[in-house]
């Protein structure tokens, strides 16, 4: 980009989801779809918007690009189902 | 814990990749309060993380204008939006001016007071990290007793109370203020679209807990909150006409030793000193349950 | 020399903080303009107070006045109040053909003032009128009066209409104070 | 309609003509009576204007970058410690480029206390980015709002503009002032429409956070922006002279410099004192000129650089003093002119008046090409008597 490309007002429109906070991540959520019992606190409580919920009734997913691997979700899942795992392993 | 299905509107109004740190609180009642208030809504934020957590230029999270200015003024500048808002007939925007503790209690209060003196329609909110945490916590009037921040190093120097901002507040005019926790969004949720029908300076003060900050597993940010509020260290209520009424029981209250012993800003408390602690914070719920 | 063009006539007048010097002077420019002439009004820019001495300025020229400067050699002065003749050289560069226009019940050379100098008793105009009380008499409009009937620069009927158009209060019982005063001085 | 006016009260009409939007104010000496009569001209209906009183002039013009970035037309005044105060904000309008216009009342800055008009405040705000205009009198201070509003929100500018206006001297002299009709400033003043503003139909962050990588191109659109307003305000003063008959000859106003021997460059109320002095001594034989700097920002370099290369001596008077070397416009003169033949001269300062005299005496000092620093009214100083 150079100077040209510059709008006359710094306004920011590009939407963050070019960003790849994913690579930020350590650890991930797993989701154990045996338990689940589909209570959503996971995507109420991420601070992400990484917890992915594609109709009311199905089981949530993660939007691994983004999610930075906090573990909000596996500590407020009602059903215990949501475990961190390393990246590594 | 509060049992809900699908607790919030599913419509997102921030979009993923934001800067915020793993766990930030900021994000999350940021979310549910747009959630809440929907796209007719204009905020403006000062300095602070929430002057980073939106991006860096030309990348943006939130689907809402945004209206970013120095560290002081948040008050002012939803003055002035307000100000022009309705001068072109647009009464439906709502204006949320979106600060930190440290913008608010503290170097913006004088901006705060002026807005809420002229009566500008706006949702004001504090998000409360009780520290500047965008500069790498430093104390603010916002810190609790106790508490370890780098301008308080080894935390027992610093034995000021907490600045009571809605209390102020109420003195100087607001019509409505309440106290929000993002661990109990329905209670959170309620308290914003309440707030968004009252014409006039509303104070909105939201616990934001901070893991970087206050030293803690980025994974219990939402348990800390819970706690905070279960321990009766933030209590949750609402004040609308000369009145403040408590959203959350205060009266089974858990040992505030649950609370601070989760967070690494206050390792250094003795026992001795918890137990002060919790004398302290049982004399000041005592006298706020006499109050109500 | 006079660094100011003749083509310009300048005043000066000095009064008490709440006497009207101010609005005096800027209801003289106020009345040159309505004549289509130039003119410029400016109070000495002091920390003002009801009672303390005040001096205010006015220009007024047939050209653009560019000058933006206090005024030092007056072609007029005009005195709201003769106690300030012994507090201040009121006639303090005062041009040798000007004249000074003071508010007093006394002659000039009671007073020891020049023969230049025309008094006329304003305290007493703006009492018969009903302007100010005995202790705080407002005689600005009256000694405007005065002076337009010993500087014609600007007609007495604009000062007169300005005069309604600019006071606060009392704006007929002014404009009578300011006609009396016209007649009155010799 | 030829009126008797103040300079505030010219300033006041001028916020009105250009139908501001969103006026905020807090009071200072001498600014005041320009928000009052704003306030009594919105509380008659006169004028349609969301009116603020605020806390501070920091929340003031924070308040109007909020307003401008709604798209509305924005209007403040200050003067000294005010605008010290603003000083953050005057930074920051310009940066998310908000075309808030805004008289100063120039005025001293303590302490200790001085409420008396030099130009060491609006001096002091020449690093901010901000158009800057110095006004001769009440007329141009009317004028230049209606101007800088034309060119601030000009699309290739979109900077604020300051129009600057003597502390007293201007703000408190009633002068002879037209005031032009509402329906001749509507032709003139297009309503202000900027290319984005905040709309909750197209959402977009106004500002956001811009690093290294990007914050020199920012910048230099900022520069690029102010070498744009020179031609903007030459087509804008332009055709302010068709519709009203009056200009200004921006950005460097000269008189009698054409054969001059000595010149004479100033800015303010001052020049106007400076124009009768030249005039009485050429009279005398002595051959001088004034040249007036109206737009001090974007800083006319090159009308001054020509100047001084026409003209035997050259001598600044700064109502202002730059702890450094001389004057701050001494400092922007010389720096274009490219010279050091230049003489700096200080006068005027916390409200001391600039008669004649002293203007003789830097005239014939000019003349002397003395060169370096000189406090021309100082009392016990190389001029004095």
């Amino acid at each position: 980009m150079n100077f040209r490309d510059l709008p006359g007002m710094p306004v920011a429109r590009q939407s963050t989801e070019s960003m790849m906070t994913g690579e930020w991540r350590t650890i991930r959520p797993v989701l154990n779809k045996d338990l689940c019992d589909r209570c959503y606190h996971c995507w109420a409580f991420c601070p992400d918007v990484s917890v992915i919920v594609e109709e009311e009734g199905s089981f949530p997913k993660v939007d691994l690009n983004h999610c930075k691997g906090c573990g909000i979700c596996s500590v407020e899942c009602s059903k215990q189902a949501i475990t961190m795992v390393r990246e590594d392993l | 814990m509060t049992e809900f299905q699908f607790p919030l509107p599913k419509e997102e109004y921030m979009h993923p990749g934001h800067s915020a740190c793993p766990g930030c609180g900021e994000p999350i009642s940021m979310r549910m309060l747009l959630k809440a208030l929907g796209p007719d809504t204009i905020m403006n934020v000062p300095a602070g993380c929430c002057a980073v957590i939106p991006g860096v230029w030309p990348a943006y999270s939130l689907k809402i204008p945004l209206v970013d200015h120095a560290f002081e003024c948040t008050g002012a500048v939803s003055s002035g939006i307000r100000a022009a808002l309705d001068h072109f007939g647009k009464d439906d925007v709502t204006v949320v001016g979106w600060a930190g503790d440290g913008g608010t209690a503290d170097i913006g209060l004088q901006s705060l007071s002026g807005a809420v003196d002229r009566g500008t329609d706006m949702l004001y909110v504090m998000y409360d990290n009780e520290a500047y945490m965008n500069t790498g916590n430093q104390c603010s009037s916002a810190t609790p007793c106790g508490a370890n921040t780098t301008t308080t190093p080894g935390g027992k120097s610093h034995q000021r109370t907490k600045k009571d901002v809605m209390k102020m507040m109420i003195a100087n005019g607001i019509v409505y203020g309440a106290s929000l926790n993002p661990a109990f969004p329905e209670d959170f949720m309620e308290k914003v679209v309440t707030a968004k029908g009252i014409e006039g300076p509303k104070f909105l003060h939201i616990l934001s807990p901070c893991p970087s900050g206050w030293k803690f597993d980025p994974r219990n940010t939402i348990k800390i909150a819970r706690l905070a509020t279960e321990t009766g260290v933030f209590p949750l209520y609402e004040y609308r006409n000369g009145e403040t009424i408590f959203t959350k029981d205060l009266k089974n209250r858990k040992p505030l030793e649950e609370y601070l012993r989760l967070q690494g800003r206050f390792k250094h408390l003795s026992q001795a000193d918890v137990e002060g602690m919790q004398r302290v914070l049982d004399e000041s719920i005592q006298k706020l349950l006499k109050e109500e | 020399m006079s660094q100011i063009s003749r083509d310009t006539i300048e005043v000066r007048f000095h009064g008490r903080g709440g006497q009207g010097a101010v609005i005096a002077s800027e209801i003289l420019a106020k009345a040159a303009i309505r004549e289509g002439l130039y003119a410029s009004a400016f109070p000495s820019f002091g920390v003002e107070r009801r009672g303390a001495p005040v001096s205010a300025f006015c220009r007024i020229s047939d050209k653009e006045i560019r000058t933006h400067a206090s005024i030092y050699e007056p072609d007029y002065v005009v005195v709201l109040d003769q106690g300030l003749i012994k507090l201040t050289n009121v006639l303090q560069g005062m041009k040798e053909d000007g004249t000074a226009i003071v508010n007093t019940s006394k002659t000039a050379a009671e007073l020891g003032l020049p023969e230049n100098t025309v008094t006329f008793d304003a305290t007493s105009a703006a009492l018969k009128f009903g302007l100010g009380s005995q202790t705080a008499p407002i005689v600005n409009t009256a000694i405007l009066g005065a002076f337009a009937r010993v500087c014609n620069a600007v007609s007495m009927s604009s000062i007169i209409d300005c005069i309604k158009s600019s006071v606060p209060a009392k704006r007929e019982e002014n404009a009578a104070a300011a006609e009396f005063a016209y007649g009155g001085v010799a | 309609m030829i009126e008797a006016s103040t300079g505030n009260y010219a300033a006041a009409k001028a916020a009105k003509l250009a139908r501001a939007d969103v006026v905020a104010v807090y009071p200072i000496t001498p600014q005041t009576t320009i928000s009052e009569y704003v306030a009594s001209m919105v509380q008659s209906g006169e004028m349609n204007a969301e009116f603020l009183l605020m806390e501070s002039e920091h929340s003031a013009m924070s308040a109007l970058i909020g307003a401008s970035t709604i798209g509305a037309r924005t209007f403040t005044a200050t003067s000294s410690h005010g605008l010290a105060l603003m000083h953050e904000m005057l930074m920051w309008a310009v940066g998310a480029r908000t075309p808030v216009v805004m008289p100063v009342a120039a005025r001293a800055i303590g302490g200790p206390w001085n409420i008396w008009g030099d130009h060491q405040d609006a001096i002091s705000e020449r690093d901010t980015g901000w158009l800057q205009f110095f006004c001769e009198n009440n007329q141009e201070v009317l004028d230049t709002i209606l101007m800088a509003y034309r060119v601030a929100e000009d699309r290739e500018v979109m900077l604020p503009a300051m129009v600057v206006e003597d502390g007293f001297v201007l703000s408190h002299t009633v002068e002879r002032i037209d005031i032009p009709d509402q329906e001749e400033v509507d032709a003139y003043l297009p309503k202000y429409n900027p290319e984005f503003s905040a709309d909750t139909s197209n959402p977009m962050r106004f500002g956001g956070l811009v690093t290294p990588d990007l914050w020199t191109e920012f910048r230099y659109r900022i520069a690029e922006s102010h070498e744009i307003s020179r031609e903007k305000l030459k087509a804008a003063e332009k055709d302010f002279e068709k519709i009203f008959g009056r200009s200004y000859g921006s950005p460097v106003e000269t008189y009698r410099c054409e054969d001059a021997d000595a010149v004479l460059i100033a800015a303010g109320a001052v020049a106007g004192t400076a124009k009768e002095v030249a005039d009485q001594l050429r009279k005398e034989g002595k051959k001088v000129g004034v040249a007036r700097i109206r737009v001090f920002r974007p800083f006319p370099s090159e009308e001054i650089r020509k100047l001084v290369a026409s003209v035997p001596s050259v001598g600044v008077l700064d109502k202002s003093y730059t702890f450094g070397d001389g004057g701050a416009m001494f400092n922007e003169v010389r720096s274009a002119a490219g010279t050091l033949e230049i003489g700096s001269y200080i006068a005027g300062l916390g409200g001391r008046d600039v008669p004649p005299k002293v203007l003789v005496k830097i005239f014939n000092d000019i003349l002397k090409k003395n060169r370096g620093t000189v406090w021309a009214d100082l009392k016990g100083g190389d001029l004095d008597d």
